[in-house]
């Protein structure tokens, strides 16, 4: 059904070209390049240090509720993209939803920004 | 010092026969019968080969021109930030001002050893870069470039170009992580709260191009815009677009992903040889792609007088846009991270609510205009 | 009838959603549970809603699988321990019982007749079922974000503090 | 064998798999990927039904991007909530966070 000619096949073929593609000038780069290893250059680079620490490093982060906010914002744009489609078949009070949606979302933007202005980040 | 790591070409040969497999079923089963018709039609009708998708896809608005694309833009960029800050660039590779210096960079990068660090986490450290070349690369499948130079006319092609590059930032925070290294994974979260901040204004930005075209589908946008462009319906949202276009590419007022000063490379660090030139490689035809989509929905596409052809004033424009973007470089300084997440959330989404609204309340009048 | 792209999809998305839960390593979960988020939206395109199939990977894959996968890097891997042999137990019983009674719920699904099939849907049908018929749902959604919004900025907020 | 319960049970083989991971795993993050399962096996569902069904494709789209909007807003808290017991516990095991007990 969705196979032969469409658009889906060439975006397939185009997709396993890239990744053929991609991993093809691994193969060559395997032939040509040279491969002359030792402990110390595959020693994690720290500009020349000794890597202090484990294997793995973990590192406490900042702006994470913006992240959470990242996640709430990308589901209320895509509603907003199924308004926007239809834009001429709704008159202008008919788009009070959409409006609303977007103007709630506004204060919690300010409170995140707030907190992160009252602490220095 | 531990021991070193045994296997460590195993991986390399696997994916490359992993590639050949792939290339040859590709060949063999799935593209060979449009292959067999090209042929047929090189003897018999050379100009309706222009016509068919797997041209397109191979060649014009495909891989080839795109590469050729990122080649020429890495000389035009060392070129240019070279000449802005009164430096020569380039110069001697090629006879005239250095022009084949990208290509010899790609024979330097071919040929030199890959390092796989320790403790690296050897499966995804290899294959993101692969992906981050693709996912940069599968965009310009639905970018038009004329009626008819477009690959796949994709009824819902807008989404369809966001939803590819929401694949970024994943790729970059595996990549970031795989390497096993402070300066990566420092710059990888960086790089995550970037694309996670400008994401938004990007998808808001986007939006009144689809109202005022009323489709997703990046032709009818384009053609949308025969009478009045996009741009001067939706000035704000155009300039929200092109800053958060410059943040989404690590471009360099925004560029702490990779802030050569403080963090070596960025989530690139760990990365050498043709590993690192796969992701260079993946930054600038994902420029392209983006300097396209600009255009699409803001600058008419290929509309423009109609004494040249379409295919004239598409290209004209898509390479005005990646100009700008790459002289910014030689203008700007690189600014903070907090400054970075302060003004997408501050000032850009506002600035897009405010330009939604203002659209969808003068609808009778843009009705008027566009109908 | 044409069995042999949903079984594939059916294959793949199963071993994704297995691994994801059975996987050594958080972040190869992390990674297993985005590709079955990718094998949903083929499922979603394969059916022919194609609006649902690309909203579910720019928010599964572009939102919730980043941020899943940013917590696990930042987390780690918590301390492995044993796998307790009763949890197991429960957990594989648990499956089997709903997957045995909902399967011989819908089991009189099988022999019916081949239902037709929706003819595609329109944008304009869509955006008037999400902001006209569902607009109260719409708006209590908001809310919903909004608070959600709130309260994750608030539980995060001690995070920033600290970090200053 | 028609075709709409070929994807029924797909969407029951999803929900088996989730429930599992509900009850079996300790792992906080674990729980929370098998959420997400359940929660897509519902989605699958209601496509399913929007095909094959009598239920209009663009209604189900509709009904399932309200699934996703309150998957993803459990998914923000959820996280958040995660990231704090590790910040004040310093671990992520459900089984042991019983403070509240004692």
């Amino acid at each position: 059904m969705y196979l032969g000619d469409g658009g889906p096949f060439w975006f397939a073929v185009f997709l396993l070209i890239g990744i053929a593609g991609g991993l093809l000038f691994y193969l060559v780069a395997f032939i040509l390049a040279p491969r002359a290893r030792s402990a110390i250059k595959e020693e994690t680079f720290e500009s020349g240090q000794i890597p202090p620490g484990g294997k793995r490093v973990r590192l406490v982060m900042q702006y994470f509720a913006f992240l959470l906010l990242f996640l709430i914002f990308d589901v209320v744009s895509m509603f907003l993209y199924a308004w926007g489609a239809s834009y001429y078949s709704f008159a202008p009070s008919q788009s009070i939803y959409a409006i609303v949606l977007l103007i709630l979302l506004l204060p919690p933007i300010y409170i995140t920004l707030k907190v992160a202005k009252s602490v220095g980040v | 010092m531990q021991e070193l790591d045994k296997d460590y070409a195993s991986s390399f040969v696997k994916y490359g026969i992993v590639a050949v497999i792939i290339l040859l079923a590709l060949v063999l089963y799935l593209i060979y019968p449009y292959l067999l018709a090209l042929l047929q039609l090189l003897f018999s009708n050379p100009s309706a080969i222009l016509n068919t998708t797997l041209f397109k896809l191979l060649i014009f608005p495909g891989l080839i021109y795109v590469s050729i694309v990122a080649l020429i833009a890495e000389w035009v960029e060392r070129k240019l930030v070279a000449r802005i800050q009164v430096r020569v660039g380039p110069f001697y590779v090629g006879g005239w001002e250095g022009l084949l210096q990208p290509i010899a960079d790609l024979f330097k990068l071919i040929t030199k050893e890959i390092i796989i660090p320790k403790h690296a986490d050897k499966n995804i450290f290899i294959l993101s870069p692969v992906l981050a070349f693709i996912v940069g690369a599968l965009p310009i499948i639905v970018i038009p470039y004329s009626p008819t130079y477009v690959i796949w006319d994709y009824q819902f092609g807008l989404l369809l170009y966001f939803a590819i590059l929401a694949f970024y930032p994943l790729v970059v925070l595996l990549a970031a992580w795989s390497s096993n290294n402070k300066y990566s994974f420092i710059g990888g979260l960086r790089a995550l709260y970037q694309q996670a901040s400008y994401e938004v204004p990007l998808f808001l930005a986007a939006l009144p191009a689809v109202m005022l075209a009323g489709s997703f589908s990046l032709t009818a946008i384009a053609s949308a815009q025969a009478k009045v462009w996009f741009i001067l319906f939706a000035p704000l949202s155009a300039i929200v677009f092109f800053a958060g276009m410059m943040a989404e590419l690590e471009r360099i007022p925004f560029d702490m992903p990779e802030a050569d000063s403080e963090l070596v490379s960025g989530w690139t660090t760990e990365y050498s040889g043709i590993a690192w030139g796969l992701f260079q490689f993946g930054a600038y035809v994902k420029l392209l792609a983006y300097s396209g989509f600009f255009v699409t929905i803001f600058l008419g596409g290929w509309q423009g007088p109609a004494i040249l052809p379409p295919l004239f004033w598409s290209l004209l424009k898509v390479s005005i846009v990646v100009l700008i973007l790459l002289s910014v470089r030689g203008f700007f300084p690189r600014i903070r991270i907090d400054q970075l997440v302060r003004a997408g959330w501050g000032r850009l989404i506002p600035i897009c609510i405010l330009n939604i609204v203002i659209i969808a309340l003068l609808q009778p009048y843009i009705v008027s205009i566009l109908r | 009838m044409d069995f042999i792209v949903p079984i594939i999809l059916i294959i793949f998305s199963s071993i994704a959603a297995i691994l994801s839960l059975e996987s050594r390593s958080l972040v190869y979960g992390a990674v297993s549970l985005a590709i079955f988020f990718l094998g949903l939206s083929l499922f979603f395109f394969y059916l022919g809603l194609t609006y649902l199939a690309i909203f579910q990977v720019a928010v599964y894959v572009g939102a919730i699988a980043v941020l899943i996968m940013f917590t696990v890097m930042v987390v780690g891997e918590g301390q492995r321990r044993k796998r307790s042999v009763p949890l197991l137990a429960m957990g594989l019983l648990g499956g089997a019982i709903i997957l045995a009674s909902f399967l011989m719920g819908i089991s009189y699904f099988f022999s019916l007749p081949n239902p037709s099939m929706q003819p595609s849907f329109t944008l304009v049908s869509l955006a008037r079922y999400v902001m006209d018929n569902y607009g109260l749902i719409l708006f209590i959604l908001a809310l919903l974000l909004t608070s959600a919004a709130y309260g994750a900025v608030a539980l995060a907020r001690r995070e920033v503090e600290e970090t200053a | 064998m028609n075709e709409l319960s070929v994807y029924i049970i797909a969407s029951v083989i999803f929900l088996a798999i989730g429930v599992y991971g509900i009850i079996a795993k300790r792992n906080a993050i674990r729980i929370l990927f098998a959420i997400e399962i359940v929660i897509n096996a519902a989605n699958l569902n209601i496509a399913a039904f929007a095909r094959y069904g009598s239920l209009a494709l663009s209604q189900a789209q509709a009904i399932a991007i309200f699934v996703i909007g309150i998957a993803a807003a459990e998914a923000a808290v959820g996280l958040a909530i995660i990231i704090q017991a590790f910040r004040l516990r310093g671990k992520i095991n459900v089984d042991e966070m019983n403070e509240m007990k004692e």
